[in-house]
C-alpha cells in the first residue's frame, strides 16, 4: 500500500514537473518578449495621403529603421528589443481610423500606438487612446484647444502648438518690420476653409489688431481651389505690404505661381503648409528667397542636421522643415521614455509628461502635455528654410525683409 | 478688373474643358463610363514630372511621348477590360453598371501602382510659369497653353467628327451602336478607337495640368468628377458642349471669386451646374428625346 | 408559411446580432458597426435607386447632414430629439431635391446627385467658416460603441422590414409598374412623381439617420470628414454588387465587400489599392448579376416570384 | 343626352408640324364614337391629348363639363378616363391577375388585397380569361394580351374608354371575338371613343364617326352617312375601297 501510494505520489510529482516545465517557457516568453509591437493607422490612400506622405509616414518608417538598426528599443535594464510594426491604411476615413485604432489596441494588443495624421483624425481617436491607456503623441494637429483636450484625455500630448502661437509670432514679425519702417501696417490675409485655416485666421485677427496691423483683406477659400487670379489681384490692390495665406500645399504652390505670374511682390509673403517642403525651395529656386511660413529649422543644431541627412538617406527625400522634425522628435521622446521607464504605458506617459528629452528639434520638456518650444515662423534664406521666430530662442535667425522681387526664371 | 476676371475665367475654363474632352468622347462614343479617367490624367502628370525632373525633357516634348502612350493605354484597356463587358451586356443600362464597376476597379489598380511607385506625396514643379500679357492682362503661360490646347483639340476634333467619313462613323456608333453594323461599320473598332482617343486626350490634359497644378497619387478622383460635371453640363459626347461648359465653369469661378466671395467659388460651380441641368436636363448641347 | 419561417430566421439572426457586443471585443464591435452602417446605407440606397433605376451619388449628402445635425445640436437638446430633428432635416432636403430632380434621367441624374452632395458640403463649409467663424465641431455624447451598434442594428432591421413591407403594398406594386412601363403606370392613375419622391425621401431619411447615429464615434466632425464622397461610392458599389433590386441584395453585397476591404487594408496596407482593384475587376467578370443573381443561378431554380423583380437598370435619357 | 367629352378647337404642333389642327367634337354619354382617318392624320395624337400623354398646344378638352386640358395622365385617369394602346402595353414582370390588380389599386376607389384579386378575376373572366390569372402575361397570345389590356382599362371603372386600334393585328376569328367584347361593353352603357382601321368593326359598333385628315376634321356624323361621304372616301377609304 505504502509503496503504491508513494509510487502514485511520485507519479503525480513527475507529472506536475512536466507540466511546470512545459509552462515555464510560456512564462519566460511573456517576460522575455522578443519584440515591441508598435502600431499605427495612417492615410496611405485618399485625400489625406499627401500630408501623411510627407510629414508622418516617412518619419515613422525612418524611426523604426533607425531603432532596429541600432538593435531595437532599449529598455531600462539595457536590453534591446526590435520593433515589430503593425500598420493599417485608414483610407482617409474617420470611421476607418477609429476602427483601426480599436483593432491595434484590442486585437493586435500592440505596446504603443503612433497617432494618425490631421487634427480631425487625432481627435477622432483620442477617446480610444484614452480608454485603452495609450499615450497619444499628436503631432500633425494644430489646435488652440490643446489645454482642454489634455484635461479630457490625460495621456494626450499636443506637439505642434495652436493657431495663436503661430499667429502671434507672425504678428510680432510684422509689427517689428512695420515699426522699423520696412513695411506699412496693412496685411492682406486669406485662409483655407478647413480646421487648420480657420484656427489660424481666427487667431490671427486679434493678434494683428493687438500688434497694430490692420487687416485690409480677409477672405476664406474652399480647399481644392486651383485659381487664385482674383485673390492675388485683390490682395495687390488692397495696398497691404504683407500677404498672408494660411493655406494647404496645393494652394501654397498655386499661390506662389500666381504671385509670380501676376508680378505681385508683397514685402512680406507668408504662405501656409507646403512652404516648408524641400520641393518648394527646389521648384522656386531664387524666387523662394524671403518667403515665410510656419515652422523653420535651426540649421546650426547638429542633431537636426543629422536627422535631415538620415531622412534623405533612408527615405530618399528630404523632410519638410516643420512637421517632420517634430514627428521624428516625438518618436525619439517615446523611445527615450521607454528606455527610462520600460514598456509600462502609464510609466511612459508619466515620463513623457514630466521628462526632458534630447531630440532632433532640440531639448524638449512638455508643459501641461504640450510642446511650447516650437519654431513658429520660418523664412527661406539662401536656399534654407531658417527659423526666425520666436526671436528670443537660441538658433533664431533674423528675418530678411522686404522680400526681394521675383526674378525671371 | 472686369477684363482680368474675364480672361482668367476663360483660361481656367480652358483647362477644365481640356480635361473633360477625353471623357466626353469615351462616354459619348464608346459608351463606357470610365471612372478611372482621372487616374489616366494623374499617371500622365507623373510621367511628365519624371521626364522633366529626371531626364530634363520639357513637358511640351513630353506631350509628344505621353499622349500616344495614353492612346495605347486606352486601346489596351478597352480591348482587355471593356470589350468583354460590352459583348456581355444586353443593353446600355447593364453596360453602364458594368463599366462603372469595372473601371472603379481599374481606378484602384492604377492609383495603387502610383502609390507604390511614387508614394502619397504632393508633386509640383514649375514650367512655363511666367506672365504673358493679353489685352493688358497678365496670364500664366502654362495655363494659356492649356486653353490653347483645349481650343485646338476641341476645334480639330470637331472638324474631324463632322467633316470626315471617319468622324461620321464615330458619330454613327455614338448614336446607335446596335445599328452601326447594318451600314457596314465595325462598331467595336470604332468604340475602341474612341476610347483610346479619349485616353490620349486625358494624357495631354494631364501633362499640361501638371505644369501648374499640384497633384498626388490620390487626386485622380477629383479630376474625374470635375470632368464628369463638365461633360454632363455640356451634353454627353458633345465636344463643343464640353468646351462651352468648361468655359462657363471657369468664368463663374473667377467672377464669384472677384465679385462675391472666394469662399463660394466651388459652391457656385455646383450651383450653376445644378441649375443648368434643371433647365436643360440633357445638358447645354444635349437633346432630350421622348 | 414560408414568410413566417423567414421571419423566424431573421428574428433569430437579429437577436443573435443584438447580443453580439456581449461576446466580442471592441475591434469586432467596431467592425460590426461599420458593417451594419453600410448594410443600412446600401439597403436604403437600393430602396430608391434599385427600384427606380435612378443611380444616386447623393448618399453622403444625407449621411453628412445627419452627422452635422448631431454635431450642432448634441449639446442643446436631448439625443432622441436630435435624431428626430436630423430625420426631419433629411426629409425636407430630400423633398426639395426630389421635386427638383425628377426631370433628370440616366447619367445626368447620377452626376447631379454627386454635385448636390458636393454643394451641400461647400455650403456647410462656407456657412461654418464665414457665418459661424469656426469649422470643426466636437461631439461629446456619453454613447458607447455598443449603443451606436444597437441603434444601427435596429435601423438596419427597420430598413429591411420596410423594404419587405413596401414590396407588399400598393407603393411596391406602383414601383413594379413604373419599372415596367411608365406610360401605363401614369394611365392607370399612378402618380409617378410622388411615388419616386416618397421613396427617395424614405431612403434619404434612413441615410440621414445612419450619419446621425454614427457621428458620436468620431468625436470631431468637419465637412471633409462627414461629406466624403467615398461613402456615396462605396454604398453604390455594395448595392450594385449585391443586387440592388432584391431585399437582401444590398446586404449580401455590403457584407463581403466590407470584410474584403477590411482584410485587404489590414493584410496588405501598401498594396491595398492594387489588390482591391484587381479583385473588383475579377468580381465584375465572374458575378455579372451580382451576389444574389449568382446565388440564384447556382442554387435555386427561378420561381415566378423571382421573375417579378428585374435587375436594377439605369434609365437612359437619350433613348 | 349631354356630352361626356367635349373637344374644343384643339391644336397640337410638334415643332413645325401641326398634327392636330383646330379639332372639335363631342362624345355623348353612352355613345360609341369612332375617330377615323388615314395614317398620320392625328388620331392617336388626339387620343394622347385626351388621356394626358400629350399636352395640347391650344384648345380645351372637357370631361363631363370639367376641364382636363393639360392635366397629367394620372389625374385624368382618376377622373375616369381609361385607355388601351396602339401597340399593346402589358406589364411583363407581372402575372395576368396583377396586371389588372395594378389598375384596381390606383383607381379612384382603390381596391387592394383579396377584394382586388377577386375583382381582377371577375374582370378577367368578363374579358374571356377565366382562371388564367396566374399565368405570366408575357406568355399569352396576342389577343389574350389585348384582353388583359382591356380588363385593365375596365378595372379603372372608366366613364370614358379610349380604344386605340384595339382590334388591329387580330386574325378573323379573334376579330370576331374582339368585336363581340366591345359590343358587350356598349350594351352595358359604356362611353367609348375608338380609333379604328377595321371598317367592319366601325360599322358594327359605332353609331357616329369623326373623320380626320392631316390633322383637321373633314366629317362628323352618322356612321353610314359619313362612310358614304365622297370626301371621306377620297381622303381615307380611297386606299381600301379603290
Amino acid at each position: 500500500m505504502t509503496t503504491i501510494t508513494r509510487r502514485h505520489a511520485l507519479r503525480y510529482l513527475g507529472a506536475s514537473a512536466i507540466l511546470l516545465a512545459a509552462a515555464a517557457p510560456i512564462a519566460a516568453t511573456a517576460d522575455d518578449r522578443t519584440s515591441v509591437k508598435i502600431g499605427y493607422a495612417v492615410s496611405k490612400t485618399g485625400g489625406n495621403a499627401g500630408g501623411v506622405g510627407i510629414t508622418t509616414l516617412p518619419n515613422y518608417e525612418l524611426w523604426v529603421k533607425d531603432v532596429n538598426d541600432a538593435g531595437g528599443l532599449e529598455l531600462p535594464d539595457g536590453t534591446r528589443l526590435p520593433i515589430e510594426v503593425i500598420e493599417y491604411d485608414d483610407r482617409s476615413s474617420a470611421e476607418e481610423v477609429v476602427r483601426s485604432v480599436e483593432r491595434l489596441a484590442t486585437q493586435d494588443e500592440v505596446d504603443f500606438i503612433l497617432p494618425p495624421w490631421g487634427t480631425g483624425f487625432n481627435l477622432a481617436v483620442a477617446p480610444l487612446f484614452d480608454r485603452y491607456g495609450y499615450p497619444q503623441l499628436a503631432v500633425s494637429a494644430v489646435t488652440d484647444k490643446a489645454p482642454e483636450f489634455v484635461k479630457r484625455w490625460d495621456k494626450s500630448y499636443w506637439l505642434l502648438g495652436g493657431g495663436h502661437d503661430y499667429a502671434d509670432a507672425l504678428a510680432k514679425v510684422l509689427s517689428k518690420a512695420s515699426s522699423d519702417g520696412t513695411i506699412n501696417s496693412k496685411v492682406a490675409m486669406i485662409s483655407v476653409a478647413d480646421g487648420f485655416g480657420i484656427d489660424l485666421v481666427t487667431a490671427a485677427r486679434p493678434a494683428m489688431e493687438n500688434a497694430g496691423i490692420e487687416v485690409v483683406y480677409d477672405v476664406t477659400y474652399p480647399a481644392g481651389t486651383t485659381d487664385f487670379t482674383s485673390v492675388i489681384n485683390e490682395a495687390a490692390a488692397s495696398g497691404a505690404d504683407s500677404f498672408v495665406a494660411f493655406s494647404y500645399p496645393p494652394e501654397t504652390f498655386a499661390l506662389t505661381q500666381q504671385a509670380q505670374v501676376a508680378n505681385f511682390n508683397p514685402k512680406v509673403l507668408y504662405l501656409g503648409v507646403g512652404t516648408a517642403f524641400p520641393v518648394y525651395g527646389k521648384n522656386n529656386g531664387a524666387n523662394a528667397e524671403g518667403i515665410m511660413s510656419l515652422g523653420g529649422i535651426d540649421y546650426n543644431n547638429p542633431e537636426n542636421m543629422a536627422y535631415r541627412a538620415r531622412h534623405e538617406e533612408v527615405t530618399g527625400k528630404a523632410p519638410d522643415l516643420w512637421g517632420s522634425v517634430i514627428t521624428y522628435s516625438s518618436l525619439q521622446m517615446l523611445q527615450e521614455a521607454i528606455k527610462r521607464r520600460g514598456l509600462d504605458r502609464d510609466a511612459v506617459s508619466d515620463e513623457l509628461s514630466n521628462g526632458t528629452f534630447q531630440t532632433a528639434a532640440g531639448e524638449i520638456t512638455l508643459e501641461d502635455n504640450q510642446l511650447r518650444t516650437l519654431w513658429l515662423t520660418g523664412q527661406w534664406q539662401d536656399g534654407k528654410f531658417v527659423a526666425v521666430a520666436p526671436t528670443d530662442r537660441d538658433g533664431a535667425t533674423v528675418p530678411i525683409l522686404p522680400k526681394s522681387a521675383w526674378q525671371a526664371q | 478688373m472686369l477684363m482680368t476676371t474675364l480672361i482668367a475665367g476663360l483660361v481656367l475654363g480652358g483647362s477644365y474643358a481640356l480635361l473633360a474632352m477625353g471623357l466626353t468622347i469615351q462616354y459619348g462614343i464608346a459608351r463606357t463610363m470610365n471612372l478611372a479617367y482621372g487616374e489616366t490624367i494623374i499617371a500622365s502628370a507623373f510621367a511628365a514630372y519624371l521626364l522633366y525632373n529626371n531626364l530634363g525633357i520639357s513637358p511640351i516634348l513630353g506631350l509628344v511621348i505621353i499622349a500616344p502612350a495614353g492612346f495605347v493605354f486606352g486601346w489596351l484597356v478597352y480591348g482587355i477590360l471593356m470589350r468583354p463587358l460590352v459583348a456581355r451586356s444586353e443593353n446600355t443600362a447593364t453596360l453602364e453598371i458594368n463599366s462603372i464597376l469595372a473601371t472603379f476597379g481599374l481606378l484602384f489598380v492604377i492609383q495603387g501602382v502610383m502609390l507604390v511607385i511614387f508614394g502619397g506625396n504632393y508633386i509640383s514643379y514649375n514650367y512655363l510659369n511666367f506672365g504673358v500679357e493679353i489685352i493688358g492682362v497678365r496670364v500664366a503661360a502654362n495655363r494659356l497653353l492649356a486653353l490653347g490646347l483645349a481650343l485646338t483639340i476641341g476645334g480639330g476634333l470637331y472638324l474631324l467628327l463632322t467633316r470626315t467619313r471617319w468622324g461620321t462613323t464615330l458619330r454613327a456608333v455614338a448614336v446607335n451602336p446596335a445599328a452601326a453594323p447594318l451600314v457596314g461599320i465595325d462598331a467595336n473598332r470604332a468604340a475602341r478607337f474612341a476610347f483610346a482617343l479619349g485616353g490620349a486626350l486625358a494624357s495631354s490634359g494631364g501633362v499640361v495640368v501638371s505644369m501648374y497644378q499640384t497633384f498626388t497619387a490620390s487626386s485622380g478622383v477629383i479630376f474625374t468628377m470635375k470632368a464628369l460635371i463638365v461633360v454632363i453640363m455640356g451634353g454627353v459626347g458633345n465636344l463643343a458642349g464640353a468646351l462651352f461648359a468648361g468655359l462657363i465653369l471657369g468664368l463663374s469661378e473667377t467672377f464669384v471669386a472677384a465679385y462675391i466671395s472666394p469662399g463660394l467659388t466651388i459652391a457656385a460651380v455646383y450651383i450653376i451646374f445644378l441649375v443648368i441641368l434643371l433647365c436643360r436636363p440633357a445638358g447645354l448641347f444635349g437633346k432630350v428625346q421622348k | 408559411m414560408k414568410t413566417a419561417l423567414g421571419f423566424l430566421v431573421a428574428l433569430t439572426v437579429l437577436t443573435a446580432l443584438a447580443f453580439a457586443p456581449l461576446f466580442v471585443g471592441p475591434y469586432q464591435l467596431g467592425l460590426l458597426i461599420g458593417l451594419t452602417g453600410y448594410v443600412t446605407l446600401a439597403s436604403a440606397w437600393a430602396l430608391f435607386s434599385g427600384r427606380t433605376g435612378y443611380v444616386s451619388l447623393a448618399t453622403v449628402a444625407f449621411f453628412g447632414i445627419g452627422a452635422y445635425t448631431v454635431a450642432v445640436l448634441s449639446e442643446t437638446m436631448p439625443y432622441p430629439l436630435v435624431l428626430l430633428v436630423a430625420a426631419a432635416i433629411g426629409l425636407c432636403v430630400a423633398l426639395l431635391v426630389g421635386l427638383a430632380t425628377l426631370r433628370l434621367a440616366g447619367v445626368y441624374f447620377v452626376i447631379f446627385s454627386f454635385g448636390l452632395a458636393e454643394l451641400v458640403r461647400q455650403l456647410v463649409t462656407w456657412f461654418e467658416t464665414s457665418v459661424n467663424g469656426t469649422l470643426g465641431r466636437y461631439i461629446f455624447l456619453p454613447l458607447e460603441a455598443e449603443h451606436i451598434y444597437w441603434q444601427l442594428l435596429a435601423l438596419a432591421a427597420l430598413t429591411l422590414l420596410l423594404t419587405w413591407w413596401i414590396q407588399r403594398t400598393r407603393l411596391g406594386l406602383a414601383l413594379k409598374v413604373i419599372a415596367d412601363d411608365e406610360t401605363v403606370a401614369s394611365h392607370i392613375g399612378i402618380n409617378i412623381a410622388w411615388t419616386k419622391i416618397a421613396l427617395f425621401t424614405l431612403s434619404a431619411i434612413i441615410m440621414t439617420l445612419v450619419g446621425a447615429i454614427q457621428a458620436p464615434r468620431w468625436t470631431y466632425v468637419e465637412p471633409a470628414i462627414v461629406f466624403s464622397p467615398t461613402v456615396s461610392f462605396l454604398t453604390l458599389i455594395m448595392a450594385l454588387f449585391g443586387g440592388a433590386s432584391r431585399l437582401w441584395g444590398p446586404a449580401l453585397g455590403a457584407i463581403p465587400l466590407f470584410l474584403l476591404f477590411e482584410w485587404l487594408s489590414a493584410s496588405f496596407p501598401n498594396h491595398y489599392s492594387i489588390l482591391l482593384g484587381l479583385l473588383f475587376i475579377i468580381i465584375v467578370f465572374l458575378l455579372p448579376r451580382g451576389v444574389v443573381g449568382f446565388i440564384e443561378d447556382k442554387f435555386q431554380r427561378k420561381s415566378p416570384a423571382d421573375l417579378v423583380e428585374k435587375p436594377a437598370r439605369v434609365k437612359e435619357a437619350d433613348q | 343626352m349631354s356630352a361626356l367629352l367635349e373637344v374644343r378647337n384643339v391644336t397640337k404642333r410638334f415643332g413645325g408640324l401641326t398634327a392636330v389642327n383646330d379639332l372639335s367634337f363631342d362624345v355623348s354619354e353612352g355613345e360609341v364614337l369612332a375617330l377615323l382617318g388615314p395614317n398620320g392624320s392625328g388620331k392617336t395624337t388626339m387620343m394622347n391629348m385626351i388621356s394626358g400623354a400629350l399636352k395640347s398646344s391650344s384648345g380645351d378638352i372637357n370631361l363631363a363639363g370639367a376641364p382636363i386640358t393639360g392635366l397629367p395622365p394620372h389625374r385624368i385617369a382618376a377622373k375616369g378616363v381609361a385607355r388601351t394602346f396602339q401597340l399593346v402595353k402589358i406589364l411583363p414582370s407581372l402575372d395576368v391577375r396583377e396586371n389588372v390588380v395594378a389598375a384596381l389599386a390606383f383607381r379612384h376607389d382603390a381596391l387592394w388585397g383579396k377584394t382586388a384579386q377577386d375583382e381582377a378575376d371577375r374582370l378577367l373572366a368578363h374579358a374571356g380569361l377565366e382562371s388564367r390569372g396566374s399565368e405570366m402575361v408575357e406568355n399569352l397570345t396576342y389577343i389574350d394580351q389585348k384582353r388583359v389590356e382591356l380588363a385593365r382599362a375596365l378595372a379603372a371603372q372608366p366613364r370614358l374608354l379610349l380604344l386605340d386600334e384595339w382590334l388591329a393585328g387580330l386574325n378573323p376569328t379573334e376579330l370576331h371575338i374582339g368585336i363581340e367584347l366591345i359590343a358587350m361593353l356598349r350594351k352595358s352603357g359604356m362611353t367609348i371613343l375608338l380609333v379604328e382601321h377595321v371598317m367592319e368593326a366601325v360599322r358594327a359598333l359605332c353609331s357616329r364617326c369623326v373623320v380626320m385628315n392631316a390633322g383637321s376634321k373633314i366629317a362628323d356624323g352618322e356612321t353610314h352617312a359619313v362612310l358614304a361621304d365622297p370626301e371621306v372616301i377620297r381622303a381615307y377609304l380611297g386606299e381600301a375601297h379603290a
